[in-house]
């Protein structure tokens, strides 16, 4: 089998990819910095499925490899980060959404990427954040019936649920 | 050494006679003379060839078990059991340890197939044991369709495996149950005809017969060699060891049909498929290795048991090196590549008969 | 027999850790698959909130006991990668070294497990036999056997001891020995490839979709891996070969990672050669910036793995997230079991090496 | 790259499965002939040998301790608790006790260790009865101390990248080497405190003048060749005052 080392022909660099980002979403997602194999972005919640759709479609990103969530109880904000990674162009784009901590919403992008499904229900799971458009947003890791999401950082360690 | 009846014969002779000089000193005449007519001293030499049968049956099936222990601690570059002399007193330990476990039955379970599977399956394989002739002298049973005897109740471990994997109420032991009853379809008939073969060329069912033809002529691995080779993989099917072990897929099936059972039930099925394999082994030895003959310096018996080992030898050999089949491809294995062999092997011995070259 | 579910777990032969395959079955075919997961759960994520940072480093070996050393490697990668320093030049290829020497020993530890799950106790044990070779070396390097607690942010612990590329040499020539002796067990077995090939397949596409990485991508034909396309430590200086096969079954991964072991003692040949003398240990800082994200990725022996970390100014992280490729690789069991007979589930979930520690977290 | 590499061919099955027993027949062979034993340890009766810098449980010397509370701060688990001892020469200290139930032997307290006073010992059966007795109080923490138990640590400053240094031993202290405290001067109350915990004796309290009231103010200095970073007068200092400075 031929082997292709580093960036495969004809990919993009992770220069060219935030620049298309920045041409097709003028408003919604900024590109903050751009590394070596890496794009890192931010994203509006309304915009995060359009971008999505965007570089599934026409980058050729076909791998999520990660979603997580943070809270910011200081700033009142939620965020969910996804590292969003292509084959092709050997490249990862981090996209960091921000919620609203009172109403964590966002839309899934599981009907996008299967793999995402887990990490969401993980996500759901310990810092509640509700996924729209999810197929099956339920406690994974905790088990079923479980009231608190543990990963806030207003949770009381040390004591039993 | 004598007869095993007449010499047991003299030791019940013996035994009764000290009873009944019991009685005499208690002048209890009648009684006494009871004791030393030949009615009870048949009844006692019947118990006492049976007893001895199976002690040395079952010695040789726990000495079976010891020498895949260690054979298959040899072939995984380890060292097999330890306790006692060379790991001897294993198996002695083992079965202390199942003897005095608590008798645990599950609540669900139907109680009296749950029982009667691990009875039928040990009942069958003791039965078997009687069966066997280890030699000329050494015969329990010497029947004219002992071949076909040996079969027939072979085949009724299945029937065990499916009524306690049925009976125990467990969706593991149900389809291990119903694994053995897919399996025992799929071996069958191709271990029947190669016994077939065995059976035109002697021209007899009778053990006995088949090796003394066998002294006379020779070994019938030699002329029916695909017969023997497609025996040993059926065999190996039909005492359900890897890789043909369906019916207890650990991997799957957790311990298959046999599940639910625990202590001593489940020691009994451990020690009834070893006794399964030492009979197995003794078909193989009897039909195609000469039986008990061979050079005349030390006991047949001794030769017979010691080609059970080397046959033994070689099914542990084979599951050290194998992984477990599937049903499907038992099935197809079976069907598609025994049973040919099984027909040609058949065709084999029907010519050499016609034209009377054995 | 009408459709019924089988629990396969959460104590069970076939489930190499806790977890619990629920599989629905019509006679012996697997109609549906459900894994759940979970019992492990020990919330590690939230309990590096409260530790400093090299503490971490020990509890980072703790995500997977067959692999501890990439692990903990990882987090002290991305820990690196907040704090803005790069380690020196000797540490990255004594990092090189002893991860591919965990590769091998998690590849082993799985060919053991998978020997198990078809039923072979000699495929059991003689990769654990060549598997303590490795940890012998490990144990000579480090002082421990399992949970090596080797790396440290800004290099290793400590230097390489005396005679320790003879000692790497003599293993390896002896290693590759003996994975001939595999390759004549499983290769050469027919029975073996009966019960592996065409079974769990796993297109290219739903690999891609369903987020599979690792040996289990590039057994359904997916030329990539991260080593070589995002590369970190001496591994962009290192010739290799990014194994990959087409047969998108089990027996394509248990190819791959045969493979990979054969690469990666040519990797860590090339790496005893051209390991530079210098210094080995880079002092870390105390703090992280505060609201700083950093992540990484490297290949894990099971697939991709990911931290992300968030610093908070003092000497614990704000949050750290991990992504276990495992975790990932379960979700999509259900592609891979399904229309196969339940005699297949050990081959199928054996051939994805399965690690509850770093899937529950 | 260079040259791609031909990817490896995978060994067809010969003769149905001739070579699996094979290869199995000749291990039967080698392992059973008189000196080739198996490779399994009676485990009992042999014992493998043990490296140097095997991390088995985890040490204590009492006469280099000096109570600092480094390996209290650094455990993961929070095993490690320093309790008060009574010494023949030394009055009441404070030493270390170590709850082995919970060590996960990660070697950071004989890693981080200024004095080597806490050592990796060579013990692994370390199975007791009862959980009480996994709890090593000092006195049964202690081990033999012999050269190569200690940990040894070399690092480099970042500063010294690309300098050409191996590394300086950390244990040594060569001054520079470590962080050492800083003084806030507004918010320190002459207090003495520093000076009363520092287990190292690197701060002497030093007369800068006299305030209004005539008392004197005094400020701690720190003796770089005698601290070892423990930041027991960072944590003690009732103003926080202190910080420490890293180096660079």
């Amino acid at each position: 089998m031929e082997q292709r080392s580093g960036l495969a022909p004809g990919g993009l660099s992770p220069e060219d990819i935030a620049a298309k980002i920045k041409e097709k979403f003028p408003s919604g997602v900024t590109v903050t910095s751009v590394a070596p194999h890496r794009v890192f972005a931010k994203a509006d919640r309304g915009a995060l499925l359009q971008l999505c759709n965007f570089i599934k479609d026409s980058l050729n990103f076909e791998h999520v490899s990660c979603v997580g969530g943070v809270d910011w109880p200081a700033e009142n904000k939620m965020q969910t980060v996804y590292h969003i990674t292509s084959y092709a162009n050997c490249a990862t784009l981090e996209v960091v959404v921000d919620l609203p901590r009172d109403k964590p919403e966002v839309d899934s992008i599981t009907p996008l990427w299967g793999g995402a499904n887990w990490h969401e229900r993980e996500t759901y799971d310990m810092f509640g954040i509700v996924f729209l458009g999810h197929p099956k947003l339920e406690r994974i890791l905790n088990p079923e019936g479980t009231e608190v999401f543990p990963f806030r950082k207003d949770f009381v360690t040390g004591r039993r649920v | 050494m004598a007869d095993l009846y007449t010499f047991i014969m003299g030791i019940a002779t013996w035994l009764m006679g000290l009873i009944g000089g019991l009685f005499d000193w208690l002048t209890l005449h009648g009684v006494g003379d009871w004791f030393r007519s030949p009615g009870p001293i048949a009844f006692v030499t019947v118990f006492l060839v049976a007893l001895v049968v199976f002690i040395v049956g079952f010695l040789v099936s726990i000495t079976l078990i010891w020498e895949e222990r260690k054979v298959l601690g040899r072939l995984m570059d380890r060292r097999g059991t330890q306790v006692g002399v060379l790991g001897l007193f294993q198996n002695f330990a083992d079965g202390l340890k199942a003897f005095i476990k608590e008798i645990i039955i599950p609540t669900e379970v139907d109680v009296w197939a749950y029982n009667a599977a691990p009875i039928i399956l040990i009942g069958a394989s003791a039965l078997l044991m009687g069966l066997i002739p280890m030699s000329d002298s050494w015969t329990l049973a010497n029947i004219n369709g002992g071949l076909l005897l040996v079969f027939a109740i072979f085949s009724v471990a299945p029937l065990a495996i499916l009524v306690g994997g049925w009976a125990s109420n467990n969706k593991y032991t149900i389809m291990g149950g119903m694994r053995a009853a897919a399996q025992l379809i799929s071996y069958e008939v191709p271990l029947l005809l190669s016994l077939a073969g065995v059976v035109i060329l002697v021209g007899s069912f009778n053990l006995g017969d088949i090796v003394h033809f066998q002294e006379a002529n020779t070994w019938l691995i030699i002329p029916q060699f695909i017969g023997f080779m497609v025996f040993m993989v059926a065999a190996i099917a039909e005492v359900e060891r890897i890789p043909f072990d369906l019916p207890e897929a650990e991997a799957e099936l957790v311990e298959g049909w046999m599940t639910e059972y625990g202590g001593m039930r489940f020691g009994l099925i451990l020690l009834s498929e070893y006794i399964r394999g030492f009979v197995a082994c003794s078909i193989a030895v009897l039909l195609f290795l000469g039986g008990w003959s061979g050079p005349s310096f030390i006991w047949p018996e001794i030769w017979f048991i010691v080609k059970i080992f080397i046959v033994f030898f070689v099914w542990i050999w084979v599951r050290g090196a194998l992984v477990r089949v599937t049903t499907k491809q038992i099935l197809s294995l079976g069907w598609t590549r025994l049973m040919p062999l099984a027909l040609i092997n058949l065709a084999i011995a029907i010519g050499l008969r016609m034209f009377g070259v054995i | 027999m009408a459709e019924m579910w089988i629990n396969m777990g959460p104590q069970h032969p076939m489930t190499h850790g806790l977890w619990n395959l629920r599989v629905k079955i019509d006679g012996e075919t697997i109609t549906e698959a459900e894994p759940v997961v979970g019992y492990l759960h020990r919330g590690w994520e939230k309990l590096t909130e409260h530790r400093m940072y090299p503490q971490i480093i020990p509890m980072a070996d703790r995500l997977c006991y067959g692999a501890s050393m990439s692990w903990s490697h990882l987090y002290c990668l991305t820990a690196e990668k907040l704090m803005d320093i790069e380690c020196p030049e000797r540490a990255k290829y004594i990092r090189t070294i002893v991860l591919e020497a965990q590769r091998i020993g998690s590849h082993l530890m799985w060919l053991a497990a998978l020997g198990t799950d078809l039923g072979s106790y000699t495929i059991f044990l003689y990769p654990m036999r060549e598997r303590e070779l490795f940890l012998d070396l490990m144990q000579n390097l480090c002082g421990a056997r399992m949970t090596y607690n080797y790396p440290r942010i800004g290099g290793v612990r400590n230097d390489v001891p005396a005679n320790f590329e003879r000692d790497f040499t003599r293993v390896l020539n002896h290693f590759e020995k003996k994975l001939k002796d595999y390759e004549a067990l499983c290769d050469e077995s027919t029975i073996f490839r009966m019960r592996t090939e065409g079974v769990g397949m796993l297109t290219p596409e739903d690999a891609k979709n369903l987020g599979v990485t690792g040996p289990n991508l590039r057994g359904s034909g997916v030329d990539y891996d991260i080593r070589r396309d995002d590369p970190y430590d001496a591994y962009p200086d290192i010739d290799f070969n990014v194994c990959t096969r087409d047969g998108c079954d089990a027996f394509s991964r248990y190819r791959v990672r045969i493979d990979e072991m054969y690469e990666s003692c040519d990797i860590i040949r090339q790496a005893i050669k051209k390991m530079p003398e210098g210094p080995h240990r880079l002092k870390p800082p105390r703090n992280a910036p505060k609201g700083k994200s950093a992540w990484a990725h490297v290949e894990d022996p099971r697939g991709e793995g990911l931290m992300y970390i968030i610093g908070n100014g003092d000497d614990k992280p704000y949050r750290l997230k991990v992504r276990s490729p495992i975790f990932v690789t379960v979700s999509a069991s259900p592609v891979m079991l399904k229309g196969y007979k339940v005699a297949d589930v050990p081959s199928i979930m054996g051939s994805v090496d399965m690690c509850l520690g770093e899937t529950d977290r | 790259m260079a040259e791609p590499k031909k990817s490896r061919k995978s060994p067809k099955p010969k003769l149905i499965m001739a070579r699996p027993m094979a290869v199995v027949g000749r291990e039967t062979f080698r392992t059973s002939r008189g000196l080739n034993r198996p490779v399994t340890v009676l485990y009992p009766w042999e014992r493998l040998v043990i490296p140097d810098g095997y991390r088995g449980r985890p040490a204590l010397v009492m006469d280099k301790c000096i109570g600092c509370h480094i390996c209290e701060k650094i455990c993961p688990t929070g095993c490690i608790e320093l309790i008060e001892v009574e010494l023949p020469n030394k009055g009441k200290v404070e030493r270390p006790q170590v709850n082995l139930g919970r060590c996960m032997i990660c070697g950071y307290c004989a890693e981080y260790c200024p004095k080597n006073a806490m050592i990796m010992a060579p013990e692994y059966e370390l199975a007791a009865y009862s959980r009480q007795d996994l709890i090593y109080d000092p006195f049964k923490l202690q081990y033999e101390d012999r050269p190569g138990l200690a940990v040894d640590i070399f690092e480099i400053k970042p500063s010294e990248i690309g300098m050409g240094s191996k590394g300086k031993s950390i244990k040594t202290a060569p001054p520079g080497m470590r962080d050492v405290p800083a003084l806030e001067d507004k918010k320190c109350i002459s207090c003495s405190k520093c000076e009363k915990v520092c287990p190292a004796e690197a701060v002497t309290m030093i007369e800068v003048g006299k305030n209004e009231k005539g008392r004197p103010i005094k400020r701690p200095k720190f003796d770089e060749a005698l601290c070892v970073a423990c930041e027991q007068c960072v944590d003690n200092c009732p103003k926080d005052a202190l910080s420490m400075k890293e180096v660079k």
